[in-house]
């Protein structure tokens, strides 16, 4: 027991989560009939995207991504340097998840106004 | 003052942040100054069009990091002409809803900062040549529709907002999640490198990445299964968001769709065009039979716009020079087409319940001049000669006959007959029987006549003389199918400055 | 204009000689009839007492132009069907009424033969009868019912000599035999098909007396009538004349010209004395089926012999 | 008439009178019981086909009105209106004792009694019935007549139309009859 | 021929906004057609990477001038119809719009010009179709749906014959033809023959014309039925002539036997509903699919004598169809209804009309001594010399069709012109000059052509001897078949007009003093007196025991057939689209359902 490699652990869990989220965010978006519920499941999906990205841009005992002069030829060696643009990247995806979720939750709002129940079977006045 | 391709997105993002100042200094500004913006771009984008036709290809790197580390912006002869095809619509779209919401000032406001956005993220999206960016465009145009599409409170606005925000938002997830997996395996986020890694990466990721790309994308350019969403948007939407829907969210998509395929995985050999062809065929056949079954105008019309997109992804799939530039044409002609008929249609159906087609009875009477419109876009839109959509449909169709696919021509000209039967029962329905009672026609404002008298204008110009667009459009597929090229200019940049230069810098 | 000289006095001289034949042909029949039915009937001549009797008649009334004219279409069709009709064959007396024999040729006959009857049924339309537009209704019904038949027969005939010209059938007759033995079906089916065209019963709906009125000739009368005898009397004959050339090679002299059509004329004459009336559909149907079927035999037959 | 055609014109009258007496197209009025006698003088009993006699459908047609049995004022109208349609010359053969007195409706109140008021008859039959002998013997008067040119009723109607008229007018009181220029 | 192009694309651009304008155009554009000297320039308009080419050759000469002298007189005709009546401005740019479109039809020499023009006439057809807006639109949609069917079917070809020849050009078709391989000359041939059949109104084709020929107005109907639908012809008779011909004859064999054989059975079936009808537009709608019906025959038999026959008979029919379709415009001007069981008795009161009408039917009945006949002699003389024994059963369904003509024109002029003089139509009037110089003037055409056939011969034997056929005699005015048989219409006119002017001179003058006219209340009835009011005309059910015999063949349309293939697939399609549930969620399913499936197959597909 003593070869398990605590990385190799933490790494399972992290995109075993990851995808655990994606999964139940699946599970709350198809299955649940509450909007609000609904919404709710979007986010867990994205947070789950996210830990994943992070996910792979991390690598263990990497240093900060901080380009020095020899920014360059830091990445061509390799394996010292976190990415940085997962970290980036997932920054905006927050920002631009955080704000569907806002809209998504006006949405709702209205929706909930207009038809008095936010039950998403009941709000089929547009088909075919 | 020196013309770029960042203009395309700092000045409509900056105008549309500056609305709210101007707005409190005189209303009447909000109203002009997207007009202002919209007319200084198209000078910007007629410039640079010139320049690409004599340049080649405008590379713009922004913030100083080149590629492949820095965003940066190809205007390639593709992506101008849409970009020109999209702020030449979007102008349009100003010109039409010039007075439209002068009901109260505040919603004005709203919408017009949102149409400038929407022009924005799809120009923007159209424009750059790194796939995070891209994503970014993507839910800046999401966000915009889904605010637009709810945009009247007395409408059915938010359950179609909201259906289309689930999907939407289910797709910027896949799309993102396939970036994600992107980058685990490429390392890099601009389009014309990953173009280039991609040969590395293993089949099996690969082909789930270009899968959640796929789905992700499609979900935007209407391919079948995962269109739910915009019939409703469509037809709930205001009208001028209708047009902005067929002339700039759909043909973002698409381009979307065409970029990711032709230049991330490359399209030969691949079996992406056969699975293009029978996508495009299924959401052709399925658009246009539902669309036969609607009672709603602007349903009809929606389900229109995915049948013409599946068409557009046929002759995307075929891929051969011929098919694409059949297909560029088609991306042209749907968005004057449809925007003229969305445009007309919305006035006709202005105060009838439910925007059903029964009470449009009689209307070719009491609104000579829009109903002469929407005969005129509806017999285009069919592709009936003279009018600008036949040559799309019969160039993709000589594509189509090159590559032998026969039965893929039937099946095009079967659907098109479906076409003709409900565009023309509209039609005549417009032309004959007693107008129903008491029915209050609206008067179209001047803006809107311009707008809608410029797109019957360019139908009928490119109608009969279709070599008026044609060079463009030559070009503009030239540049899509030639991937090597693509790289060639986009990464070319880098040689010109080192990242090392850069960063000192 | 000696040839246009010797055209008249040929039409002339045919005329008078199909009027005066066909007329009495007419008289026979009722005779024959009259015979029938254990009658003794009118003298031979009835029919040109009658004919000029409605000639001397003092007035005449019509209801517009085209009554007024009718009965001309009506002569005109007959007259001219005379005139492509070669009475005798080459030889003989034949010259004085060649007329205008080389001029046409079957097809032409038959339409020809169609041209009077449209001709008074517009007449008779104008009037306004029901009687008569009745009778005109049922009458060119069965003319699409026998003209089947007859161009069937006609045309495998045609087929089987390579010609469609009288004369050249007459030709072809007089190497071969006649067509009578020669095309057995076709005859058989011409047979059939006279039934009705002589319009004698079983096909004489048109013309039925005691319920509509004698139908369509039931506003005319004097001398429009009397026309309308003079060219039935005229048709008769020349229809009789194109049936004998084409199956039984025409006749060389008057006598023989005489025997064969009254031979021929008795056919329907007889089957019609002694049968009772079809209804428009079931004389239709009656001439649609075992004449055609017979006709359809004697094309295939002439195909392929 | 010149007096010189006097011959031409005798052999003429004698042609025409050959003609229109040897071919007799009769309209029968048959709405009396004498009709019933016609058809034994048509078929083979007495068969007058053999003297060209002839019955016609049409008024039109028909030099001969045969009149067979008793009037009534509504019949009267439809045998003048049939009248005036024939074409001249004309004649009238009425038979049975009704048409000339009445018989035995002498004192019906709406049985005309002297059709010879109303339209000229050119031959009575008498008899009630006459048989079909009796009836071609009155056709036999007619022919007679006619070869001698005295059958001129139709003349006579013209001549004297306003006296028939006004005999015709009060029998049939709703008098509709349009003013045909028979 | 420039100017004639640039003339008729300068009308097309100026909005017709009266009928006069549409007039001028169209006669000056005829006057510029016929004064036309040279015949060989080619217009050639370059589109990216095809050329268009326009010129005239010796065959569409014919139809273009058949296209040009009839609309103009037609329009003529328009001018006074249209008067009076909403929305003239649309009414006579789409007027003017199908008939400048079948010029370049005509003037086309490659096969996207052609198929432009071709859908132009089309759909400005239909907007003419749906001007009166009778029936819900049921007409326009299935005129247009089979406009469509046909006219893509057409598309499809001329793509696919690009693709193999990559030539766009009518000539480059017709040399390569031979070249391709069997398959590909059946596809070809079959969807050019489907797509002119449509036009043509061959039989199971046909359901559109009836009603959109019956519902347009009539000056428009004068050239629908006339012109519009010889397209079909000009088409058909390209492929079977020059194009079929050049292949082995083993091949094309089939199709000629089949379409002649359809030309056959819509011949008679639509005589058959035409007598039938009720409504004189309908009987002659039925009645030009019919005569389209010989043509077809005729083409497909392709012998020298039928084409020729189909091409004159296609010009003959332009004139007496436009000729009955015009005066029954009139009638319906002037009357106010086209209702065959309540008109009547209109000859006094439009004699020129009725004499036009009256010529126009015997030609059509085919009688001699007219034009039509002349037409149907060729064609019946074609089929008896021919030397394939289906054509001599085919004749037999010809003739009947022929045959059965008379009793629907009988059944026209009966219904329009004749019968029982009515005091509803009293008021009737003759129809004013504009109307009636047409009709005449076509009329007495039609006359000079049975004494001379050999002036429309001309131009027709020079365009077969264009289309491919050698040595094409003629001769003025007889007419001989290939066993050498003639016919001399010269004395056939001759006889006929001798005689008809005797007999009639003869019974004019007869007792002219005491020949009276009566009015045609004065009939026998049995002694009864009809009242002014009464109408003893028999009208109704004119052709009942007609029907009752045929009746076993009529018994299903071939349009119940479409109706209910097409309700079926609108129900299919009803059925289809509520997978547009309504529910986000079930759109969501599908997406993750899409994916799914795409990430199980996605290697098969992706390679």
């Amino acid at each position: 027991m003593e070869n398990i490699d605590f990385n190799q652990i933490l790494s399972i869990a992290i995109y075993g989560s990851a995808v655990g989220l994606i999964l139940i965010g699946l599970y709350a978006v198809l299955m649940k009939k509450h909007l609000t519920k609904i919404i709710i499941g979007l986010s867990i999906i994205d947070a789950g995207i996210h830990l994943l990205f992070i996910a792979i841009g991390y690598i263990s005992n990497g240093t900060s991504p901080i380009f020095s002069e020899k920014g360059i030829s830091l990445v061509s060696e390799g394996t010292k340097m976190v990415d940085p643009v997962p970290q980036a990247l997932v920054l905006t995806a927050i920002v631009i998840g955080f704000g569907v979720t806002a809209v998504a939750l006006s949405l709702v709002i209205r929706l909930y106004r207009h038809h008095q129940t936010a039950r998403i079977d009941q709000i089929k006045t547009l088909k075919w | 003052m020196v013309v770029s391709p960042v203009h395309f997105i700092a000045v409509p993002l900056l105008a549309a942040f500056l609305m709210p100042i101007l707005a409190k200094v005189n209303k009447n500004l909000l109203r002009i100054v997207p007009g202002i913006v919209l007319t200084y771009l198209g000078y910007v984008s007629v410039v640079l069009m010139n320049r690409v036709a004599t340049e080649g290809t405008i590379i713009e790197v922004l913030a100083g990091w080149s590629a492949p580390w820095g965003i940066n912006l190809v205007y390639t002869p593709f992506t101008g002409f849409l970009a020109t095809l999209m702020i030449a619509m979007s102008f349009l779209i100003w010109l039409y809803s010039f007075k439209f919401k002068k009901v109260d000032d505040e919603p004005a406001l709203k919408y017009f900062i949102l149409q400038l956005m929407l022009t924005t993220g799809s120009v923007g999206l159209v424009l750059t040549g790194d796939i995070f960016n891209f994503f970014v465009f993507m839910e800046i145009i999401a966000l915009s529709s889904y605010a637009l599409t709810a945009f009247y409170r007395d409408r059915n606005g938010a359950e179609a907002a909201f259906k289309y925000l689930l999907i939407g938002a289910f797709a910027s997830t896949l799309f993102l999640l396939a970036i994600v997996l992107l980058y685990s395996q490429v390392g890099t986020l601009n389009m014309a490198e990953i173009s280039v890694r991609m040969h590395d990466v293993p089949t099996s990721m690969k082909v789930s990445i270009l899968v959640l790309f796929l789905v992700g994308i499609g979900i935007e350019a209407e391919m079948f299964p995962l269109n739910g969403w915009a019939p409703d948007a469509y037809s709930q939407a205001p009208s001028p968001v209708g047009v902005a829907f067929a002339a700039l969210v759909v043909k973002a998509g698409v381009y979307g769709l065409v970029r990711i395929t032709y230049t991330l995985f490359g399209i030969e050999g691949s079996g992406i065009g056969p699975f293009l062809i029978i996508m495009g065929g299924i959401t052709l056949v399925m658009a246009e039979i539902t669309a036969l079954k609607q009672t709603s105008l602007k349903r009809m019309l929606a389900y229109s716009s995915i049948g013409q997109m599946g068409f557009v992804l046929i002759a995307f799939g075929i891929g051969t020079h011929e098919a694409v530039f059949g297909a560029i044409f088609l991306m042209f002609n749907h968005a004057i087409i449809k925007g003229l008929l969305f445009m007309s249609g919305s006035y006709l159906v202005y105060n009838t319940p439910n925007k059903e087609i029964k009470y449009l009875s009689g209307y070719g009477m009491k609104m000579p001049v829009i109903s002469l419109f929407f005969s005129l876009g509806a017999l285009a839109i069919v592709g009936l000669p003279p009018f600008a959509g036949f040559w799309s449909k019969l160039y993709i169709l000589l594509a189509a006959a090159d590559g032998a696919l026969y039965g893929l021509i039937a099946l095009i000209l079967v659907v098109s007959i479906i076409e003709i039967v409900y565009y023309f029962r509209v039609v005549g329905r417009l032309y004959f029987g007693k107008p129903a009672e008491g029915s209050i026609m609206r008067k179209p404002t001047v803006g809107g006549m311009i707008a809608m008298s410029i797109l019957a204008i360019a139908i009928l110009v490119v109608g009969f003389y279709p070599d008026i667009i044609t060079g463009y459009i030559d070009a503009a597929a030239s540049s899509i199918l030639n991937t090597d090229e693509y790289i060639k200019n986009a990464l070319g940049a880098v040689n010109e400055l080192t990242p090392v230069e850069n960063i000192i810098q | 204009m000696e040839d246009i000289l010797k055209l008249l006095g040929g039409a002339a001289a045919t005329m008078l000689l199909a009027f005066v034949v066909g007329a009495t042909y007419g008289g026979l029949v009722r005779k024959i009839i009259a015979r029938t039915q254990n009658r003794v009937g009118p003298p031979w001549y009835q029919n040109f007492v009658d004919i000029s009797k409605l000639y001397m008649k003092d007035t005449a009334v019509h209801h517009g132009v085209m009554q007024h004219i009718g009965p001309a279409f009506a002569i005109t069709a007959s007259v001219t069907v005379l005139m492509f009709v070669p009475v005798l064959r080459e030889g003989g007396w034949f010259p004085w009424f060649e007329n205008l024999n080389f001029k046409g040729d079957i097809i032409f006959l038959i339409y020809m033969m169609v041209f009077g009857s449209l001709g008074m049924a517009l007449g008779i339309g104008q009037t306004g009868n029901p009687n008569a537009s009745i009778g005109v209704s049922r009458g060119l019904s069965m003319m699409v019912g026998y003209e089947i038949p007859f161009v069937l027969s006609l045309v495998s005939v045609m087929v089987q000599t390579h010609t469609t010209s009288i004369t050249g059938l007459m030709e072809w007759q007089t190497q071969n035999g006649w067509l009578m033995f020669e095309a057995p079906f076709a005859f058989i089916t011409m047979l059939l098909a006279i039934l009705g065209m002589f319009h004698y019963a079983p096909f004489d709906i048109a013309h039925a007396p005691s319920e509509i009125a004698s139908g369509p000739p039931s506003e005319f009368g004097g001398k429009y009538l009397a026309m309308m005898m003079t060219s039935g009397s005229i048709f008769a004959f020349a229809k009789l004349v194109f049936l004998v050339d084409v199956f039984m090679n025409g006749a060389s002299n008057l006598v023989m010209l005489v025997v064969k059509t009254l031979l021929l004329y008795m056919v329907p004459v007889l089957y019609g004395a002694v049968s009772p009336r079809y209804r428009t559909e079931q004389a239709i149907r009656y001439l649609w089926g075992w004449p055609v079927f017979f006709g359809i035999i004697a094309l295939i037959y002439s195909i392929y012999i | 008439m010149d007096t010189n055609d006097k011959g031409v014109r005798k052999i003429v009258d004698m042609i025409t009178g050959f003609a229109r007496s040897n071919s007799l197209f009769m309209l029968a009025y048959g709405t009396g019981c004498g009709d019933i006698e016609i058809p034994p003088a048509m078929t083979s009993r007495y068969d007058w086909e053999r003297f060209g006699y002839r019955k016609m459908a049409t008024p039109r047609q028909a030099d001969v009105l045969l009149i067979s049995g008793y009037l009534a004022t509504k019949t009267l109208k439809r045998v003048i209106r049939s009248y005036e349609q024939m074409q001249e010359p004309k004649y009238v053969v009425a038979f049975g004792s009704c048409t000339i007195n009445g018989g035995m409706y002498w004192d019906s109140y709406n049985t005309i009694k002297m059709l010879d008021h109303y339209i000229p008859v050119d031959v009575y039959i008498n008899g009630c019935m006459p048989r079909p002998e009796a009836v071609m013997s009155g056709l036999f008067d007619l022919q007679e007549q006619i070869k001698k040119g005295e059958a001129n009723g139709a003349q006579k109607y013209r001549e004297n139309l306003e006296w028939y008229r006004g005999n015709q007018k009060k029998v049939i009181k709703n008098w509709v009859m349009p003013e045909y220029n028979w | 021929m420039g100017g004639a192009i640039l003339a008729y694309l300068a009308k097309r651009i100026t909005p017709m906004l009266s009928s006069i304008v549409s007039f001028l155009a169209i006669s000056s554009a005829a006057v510029v057609f016929f004064t036309m000297t040279s015949s060989t320039d080619v217009v050639t308009v370059s589109v990216r990477n095809f050329t268009l080419q326009f010129g005239l050759n010796a065959y569409s000469w014919v139809f273009a001038a058949m296209v040009m002298g009839i609309s103009a007189l037609v329009s003529l005709y328009n001018i006074a119809y249209m008067s009076g009546k909403d929305r003239l401005g649309y009414f006579n740019l789409n007027f003017t719009l199908a008939i400048m479109s079948m010029m370049g039809i005509v003037f086309a020499n490659d096969w996207i010009s052609f198929f432009i023009f071709w859908e132009i006439m089309t759909w400005s057809s239909f907007l003419i179709v749906v001007y009166n807006g009778i029936d819900e639109g049921k007409i326009g949609t299935k005129y247009m749906i089979f406009s469509a069917v046909g006219g893509y079917a057409m598309l499809m070809a001329i793509v696919i014959t690009n693709s193999q020849i990559d030539s766009f050009l009518i000539a480059d078709l017709i040399n390569a033809y031979p070249t391709f391989g069997h398959g590909m000359q059946a596809m070809i041939g079959i969807l050019f023959l489907i797509g002119f059949s449509v036009k043509a109104a061959v039989m199971p084709l046909h359901v559109w014309a009836p009603r959109a020929y019956s519902d347009s107005p009539m000056s428009f109907t004068a050239i629908f039925s006339g012109l519009l639908s010889k397209m079909g012809i000009f088409g058909m008779a390209i492929m079977f002539i020059s194009v079929f011909s050049k292949a082995s004859i083993g091949d094309t064999f089939i199709y000629s036997q089949v379409i002649a054989w359809l030309g056959g059975v819509t011949a008679v079936m639509a005589t058959f509903y035409a007598v039938i009808q009720k409504d004189a537009k309908r009987l002659l709608a039925y009645s030009s699919i019919a005569q389209l019906g010989y043509i077809v025959t005729g083409l497909a038999i392709g012998t020298k004598l039928s084409v020729m026959s189909a091409l004159f008979l296609a010009v003959i029919h332009a004139l007496y169809k436009g000729i009955l379709f015009m005066a029954v415009g009139a009638v319906e001007r002037q009357a106010g209804s086209t209702n065959l069981e309540q008109l009547g008795a209109l000859i006094r009161k439009m004699p020129w009309t009725f004499f036009s009408a009256l010529i126009a039917a015997i030609a059509l009945a085919g009688i001699p001594p007219l034009g039509g006949f002349v037409g149907k002699w060729m064609l019946y003389e074609s089929m008896i010399t021919s030397t394939n024994p289906s054509h001599l059963f085919l004749v037999i369904l010809i003739f009947l069709s022929s045959t059965a003509a008379f009793l629907y024109v009988y059944r026209l002029l009966f219904g329009l012109f004749l019968g029982q003089e009515e005091p509803e139509w009293d008021h009737v009037k003759e129809a004013p000059a504009p109307m009636v110089i047409p009709m005449v003037l076509m009329a007495l055409t039609l006359i000079l052509l049975g004494y001379a056939p050999g002036l429309l011969f001309e131009p027709i034997a020079n365009g077969m001897e264009f289309l491919g056929f050698e040595n094409v005699g003629w001769q003025m005015s007889s007419l001989s078949n290939i066993w050498g048989d003639t016919v001399d219409m010269q004395y056939v006119w001759g006889s006929v007009v001798t005689l008809f002017v005797l007999g009639a001179i003869f019974i004019t003058i007869k007792n002219r003093k005491s020949t009276r006219y009566v009015t045609t209340k004065d009939i026998h009835t049995s002694g009864e007196i009809p009242e002014a009011h009464e109408n003893l005309t028999y009208a109704v059910d004119f052709y009942k025991p007609f029907e009752r015999a045929i009746e076993p063949v009529m018994r299903k349309t071939m349009d119940f057939y479409y109706n209910h293939f097409g309700n079926g697939l609108e129900s299919l399609f009803g059925f289809v689209r509520k997978i547009y549930t309504g529910n986000g969620q079930t759109y969501a399913m599908y997406v993750v359902i899409f994916l799914v499936i795409l990430l199980l197959i996605g290697e098969q597909i992706f390679k």
